[in-house]
């Protein structure tokens, strides 16, 4: 029988290593895989590049596992949040790399990774900094510029619901980068609100197929954290 | 006292007076988003977001906040009947693919070939944020700006050639601005209707590039 | 208000020009479009080029077009189906042109065009036939090949249920290319089963929001057509 | 009299034996379909359909079939719990992604480096259908061919190096054949084992490129 659930925080995270690249979805507040990422301090992985679409907020999920020194560079659309604090102060100081990427390109960068693309051209960024010494061309008539793929050895996703199968689907702008993150590594890894039955889920509404997911942590296993 | 000029309600109600029923419109982060309130209710316009949503609705009133549903600017909002959910490259490819009709910009500079600058203030700034703005700029079927007409110690927004780093090139084709609405056309900044306390000989001075009058209204 | 629906197929076929690329949804006999293929006829449009998985089975939908004269040439990945006769007397007379690209490459290329990626590289068809003269590069130690975006100037597809805003769904294995042509044609025009009121689609299942569709046509309105 | 081999149930039966729980594995057109039939009921191996099917099922009872339910090869099936439907931009993305473990498919013939034919008779066929098998081929995690040893009249089909067009290069990694499962190897064919009643001489003889018998085994 296929059980890609686990019922700790350790299971979901095991074999995670020094210098991996971790895709970690949400967009806001919304969709951050935080016990997850929060996680990974305990668990101990160091020399981390991060890809996601801001730089962290607060002191919470990637901001906390930025402060613990873990992530030596994070390639992002918008590391600049309310709240960004702690990597505006490690950036600052030297201590974090940054790769900044268009939002557009970040997603299609990660989709193109999903599926088998390995580069791509694309309008966005012509003629701009961003695209500085990148490889250009005139295609009918207008100017575009060549990006690649952008893999991740893990992924760490929030799912509403998922089944042992790891099918997920999301809860309304919760989608965001984590359906096209999960296409985008290795190993992805989702923390689920909710985890059902096999065939609970209808077929038509499943976003993010088994195929692509690798382990199911229910956030029932937060409390165990907590405890 | 300050010079006389439109508020920024007044700008957003501008523009929205000139979107048609029925087009897709994407509205930047700051002032853009005051468009939303402009469109007359009887008017079907559908707003999207980058963060993966059409059909975006106002702002939910206080205490009814869903955590689950933000716009790109990361404020609540609401789903108007027919709207849809979906991630974020599909939410790109929307835009990248030319099916936004109209996107709305706030600005730093706009130059009269219709360059547009409004993501990072230097050469030197080592982290600004870009988010989508490139995506939009290069991706939308029109791109409009919201600015200021100059900064605010009088410095012309609307120039010759922009100083700022680019979003992207020869995009803008309309800017909303305090004082005046000018079209960027293949000639230039050309004068669609202007604030009538602002005279012309004044706009022109604080225009960084040549403004073309012709027979402009003014409102 | 804004209302996509059209209660008639002259009305939704208008506007279609002569030597027109159109995209037709559907894979086997599912989720053809057949109301609105057939009805091409009478539309008239002439030398088409029409991009599809197959090309038509026995009398009906395409290979009815096909019979007619209307197509000059085909796009597909799969020309030979049991029962193809239409085409291959055709296409054995020399009366029709035929472009074979790979089935992936197809949706790939379908994709790209809705998504205003004008060229992508792929490693599907490196080194054989399909291949042969187009631009190759090697990315990361492996060969791929460089393939352009497809667009359409009409996509006709069929859909399960639509409301007025253009929203689609499909059903079952009836999504195919229905869901990517959708959104890579100038003129979407969807044939659907269903037309509810809007707020009736739930917004977390709309597999094509209503931004890439243009028309849609009940198939209540195929009662007409018999009339 | 035919000479001795496996039926094609015999073959599907092999195939399937060698497919561990949990393997997201697409059947190609033709004899591969057989492998799904003969995976044990208490073992999951998801199959996948090109044209937008995870978790497919087996064939409908007679009078069950849904016509909104088919597979790549147009046949009616049905849906396992925990399936899921998707477009053929999706469905293709999964396969060029690497993210299929196996695809087995049929062959014309196999080069001793993996080289794959499969789709075209000849460089004069002018309207040869490739559907998604060199996708499958280029894309999917490991590629197994499931063949006859030889064409009817005995020209082998394990060959040197392909003469029918190609499918894509170097990407077979296993062929079970009536006669043999054989490994395709940096060092060319390798005998995994073999029908009793064939004799590793005449195994070689009807391979039209070294065949390297080592100790496999014969079953």
């Amino acid at each position: 029988m296929i059980d890609k659930s686990v019922a700790k925080v350790e299971q979901a995270l095991a074999g995670i290593e020094d210098g991996a690249t971790i895709l970690v979805g949400g967009f806001g507040a919304v969709g951050q895989p935080d016990l997850l990422i929060e996680s990974l301090i305990d668990q101990g992985a160091r020399d981390l590049t991060i890809v996601a679409n801001n730089a962290g907020a607060g002191q919470v999920g990637l901001a906390k596992l930025m402060q613990a020194g873990r992530v030596r560079r994070i390639v992002c659309s918008f590391p600049r949040s309310a709240g960004s604090v702690v990597f505006e102060a490690l950036f600052r100081a030297g201590k974090i790399e940054l790769d900044i990427v268009p939002q557009g390109t970040l997603a299609e960068r990660l989709r193109a990774a999903g599926a088998g693309i390995p580069a791509f051209f694309t309008p966005t960024a012509y003629g701009t900094r961003l695209a500085r010494d990148k490889e250009t061309r005139e295609i009918g008539g207008r100017f575009y510029v060549l990006e690649y793929a952008l893999p991740g050895d893990v992924a760490l996703v929030e799912a509403w619901s998922a089944d042992r199968w790891g099918n997920l689907t999301y809860q309304k702008s919760g989608r965001n980068f984590n359906a096209v993150m999960a296409t985008a590594a290795k190993l992805t890894i989702a923390q689920a609100h909710h985890v059902v039955e096999l065939g609970a889920l209808d077929p038509e509404t499943i976003v993010t197929p088994g195929i692509f997911v690798h382990r199911v942590l229910p956030l029932s296993a937060r409390k165990e954290l907590a405890a | 006292m300050s010079p006389p000029g439109w508020s920024r309600q007044e700008m957003a109600a501008k523009v929205a007076a000139d979107i048609p029923e029925g087009w897709y419109v994407n509205l930047g982060i700051g002032i853009p988003t005051l468009v939303a309130d402009a469109i007359p209710a009887d008017r079907e316009v559908v707003l999207h977001s980058e963060n993966g949503l059409l059909g975006m609705g106002p702002a939910p009133a206080k205490g009814q906040e869903d955590p689950w549903l933000i716009n790109a600017g990361k404020q609540h909002v609401t789903l108007h009947k027919g709207g849809a959910f979906f991630h974020h490259a599909d939410s790109f490819a929307m835009i990248r693919g030319g099916h936004i009709d109209l996107c709305v910009l706030g600005a730093y500079e706009v130059a009269r070939n219709g360059d547009l600058a409004n993501w990072a203030t230097s050469e030197a700034d080592a982290a600004p944020a870009v988010g989508g703005a490139m995506d939009l700029a290069a991706g939308a079927k029109r791109i409009w700006v919201m600015t200021e007409h100059t900064t605010r110690d009088g410095t012309p927004k609307l120039v010759e050639a922009c100083r700022y780093p680019l979003t992207a090139l020869g995009v803008v084709t309309r800017i909303y601005t305090n004082f005046a609405v000018i079209d960027v056309t293949q000639h230039g900044f050309v004068l669609r209707n202007k604030h009538a306390g602002m005279a012309i000989a004044d706009l022109k001075r604080l225009t960084g590039a040549p403004l073309h009058a012709g027979d402009a209204a003014h409102v």
